[in-house]
């Protein structure tokens, strides 16, 4: 938890060849390869700025800009010299300071207030870039998982449960056009409500013959609990079993009970 | 930092190394765990122990096992079956020779395997047969009585259910089907003929 | 397979489910482990009995903890440092630069690219940002409707459940820089108006 602490502390206290480098010589002569250094602890102009203030022990809320302009250019120079490609940034920030450098030592209109300080945005950057800062390091100092903390992840088999497939009605009803559409027999074909309801007794007329081998005719009619069209379409759905040939009837003399058994004639 | 000096202790470092573990622990590896500063007879004896307090735990969940690689906790072979319905598979879907096959056997029940063919022009996919028996929505309800006496399949109970059907007559029909095609005169008679042919119960009594 | 007709097997499977799954377990996934026949309350009511269950069992290894997605168990924190040890891919640590512009998003968001740049003075590094999405920690929840449509980036619940926290509120509060430099009256001021500024963000919009 302590990594970036320690971290910060090395951005913040640049070292070269080991040792910190704790003050800025006075002439700002600072080796090449020192200054990279330098100015690869810094996480921009923002980063710098504040260094400087903290380090110069300056009055962020009152900041003396002719002496942060001087400090900062000094950096921003060596940097140019060695051509670092964050210049560019640091460019940008090096205007804004001359800028407001030079808007304090215009006179200030009477009718301008006190509050239209040239500093106020730089303060209003610079204050909630430090906000962010620390919210960074405490970011890292939370608990991470992985690093801080670790997280149950036992085993277990995985049974594989494969779901079957969900249709609906209407798919099944689509399925079954497609195959009318290409079949030639259309008119052959065609299915109503009805139709359907026989064909459904047709298969449970022949679940009970395979079940029982033979039955009697009027053992297939639930008359006390069917209402008339069901026993109707029972009756249908035996004739088209026998019309295609998939039951045989058979009746001993007339007026004998009628039997049902399915067609097994070899 | 907790202390090294008990088997207690150690014990519970080992429990929850296995446990945060996603893959099982050689004996190196827990043994890296205290510093190298512990014989591989006493780890074996650690984990020996963690297993039987596990066993020992009423009720319980998991399991203390070796495997190839290493040890490892694992759940109770009993409770996996529950356990794999947090990542289920993407349900599938059937194929459109599938769907095909089962509308038949749905609108022209009781039907061979040769009607099916028939109808669609092309041979059935013996798998699609058996899948649908598998999941139990068609069984075999006879024979046709022709050479090689092929089975007729129809639909179950149990597709009724988990279509939310309480019987065929349930399904949509095709009737209006029949309009699209011929979108007249023609479409009418066809379906009084069809109508003609069985009575429409469309609203049973009730029993 | 086990029956759900008690609590005691209820509290096995849920203990199972947590003890095994890799990353937390939400009451909608942990109601489908009893196939949705259980309700919010119940299962809440189990889950802090396991959790008061764990913290009372001594000696301990593990406790049950609620994060953001969800429910998870996780080892003792003082356990970590040796359970580390056993982890050769560790998350990294982020840079400087990388923890900045995740502590702007997290506190700003949801902000632009544009945004950090301001904020830090600075471009940031694509790879920052595409690192922090890889790690599933940031992600895209919109474009700022200026020219240009800018991506807009917030944090995710990944990102809470990897930090150990419920809600953004649970996040450090920002403010205590402001009191160093402003000891008094004015800090207070100044505090105010930066919450009122992150004051909305708390949550950050479902994933």
């Amino acid at each position: 938890m302590t990594t970036l602490v320690t971290e910060l502390k090395a951005h913040t206290e640049p070292r070269l060849h080991g040792e910190a480098i704790t003050s800025l010589p006075h002439d700002l002569y600072i080796p090449p390869d020192a200054l990279e250094v330098y100015l690869e602890a810094f996480e921009g102009p923002l980063d710098l700025l504040l260094y400087l203030i903290r380090k110069h022990n300056l009055d962020i809320l009152d900041i003396p800009m002719a002496e942060l302009t001087r400090q900062y250019m000094g950096y921003v120079e060596k940097m140019q010299a060695i051509k670092l490609e964050l210049a560019a940034d640091y460019l940008l920030m090096s205007a804004m300071l001359i800028e407001i450098k030079s808007r304090m030592l215009l006179p200030k209109p009477d009718e301008v207030e006190s509050e239209d300080d040239p500093r106020a945005e730089l303060v209003r950057r610079l204050m909630e870039y430090e906000a962010i800062k620390s919210a960074a390091q405490k970011l890292d100092e939370l608990p991470q998982v992985g690093l801080d903390l670790m997280v149950a992840n036992a085993y277990f088999e995985q049974v594989i449960q494969v779901q079957a497939p969900q249709i609906s009605m209407e798919d099944l009803l689509s399925a079954w056009q497609n195959v009318l559409k290409r079949a030639s027999h259309f008119a052959h074909h065609k299915v109503g409500k009805s139709e359907l309801s026989v064909r459904e007794h047709m298969s449970q007329i022949l679940r009970q013959l395979k079940e029982h081998n033979m039955m009697e005719f009027s053992a297939l009619f639930d008359v006390e609990n069917e209402g008339i069209p069901k026993l109707v379409v029972c009756f249908l759905a035996i004739l088209e079993l026998a019309r295609e040939g998939l039951v045989k009837l058979t009746q001993q003399a007339a007026f004998t009970p009628i039997y049902l058994q399915i067609n097994q004639s070899n | 930092m907790v202390e090294l000096n008990n088997t207690t202790q150690m014990k519970i470092m080992l429990e929850a190394a296995l446990l945060t573990s996603p893959s099982p622990l050689s004996l190196e590896l827990m043994l890296r765990l205290f510093s190298e500063r512990v014989e591989r007879a006493t780890l074996r004896m650690l984990l020996d122990e963690i297993k039987q307090d596990w066993l020992a735990r009423k009720p319980n969940s998991m399991e203390l096992v070796e495997v190839a690689s290493g040890w490892r906790f694992q759940a109770l072979p009993e409770l996996a079956p529950f356990l794999s319905r947090l990542n289920p598979e993407r349900p599938q879907r059937y194929s459109r020779a599938a769907m095909e096959t089962l509308a038949i056997i749905v609108y022209r029940q009781p039907v061979t395997r040769g009607d099916i063919e028939e109808l669609r022009g092309v041979a059935v996919n013996p798998n699609t047969i058996r899948q649908l028996q598998e999941r139990d929505w068609i069984d075999v309800v006879g024979q046709r009585d022709v050479p090689g006496r092929p089975s007729l399949y129809a639909t179950t109970k149990t597709f009724l259910d988990d279509l939310n059907l309480k019987s065929l007559a349930d399904l949509p029909a095709i009737d209006t089907f029949v309009e699209q095609i011929f979108p007249d005169d023609e479409a009418i008679a066809i379906e009084q003929a069809v109508q003609a042919d069985f009575i429409d119960n469309k609203d049973p009594p009730a029993n």
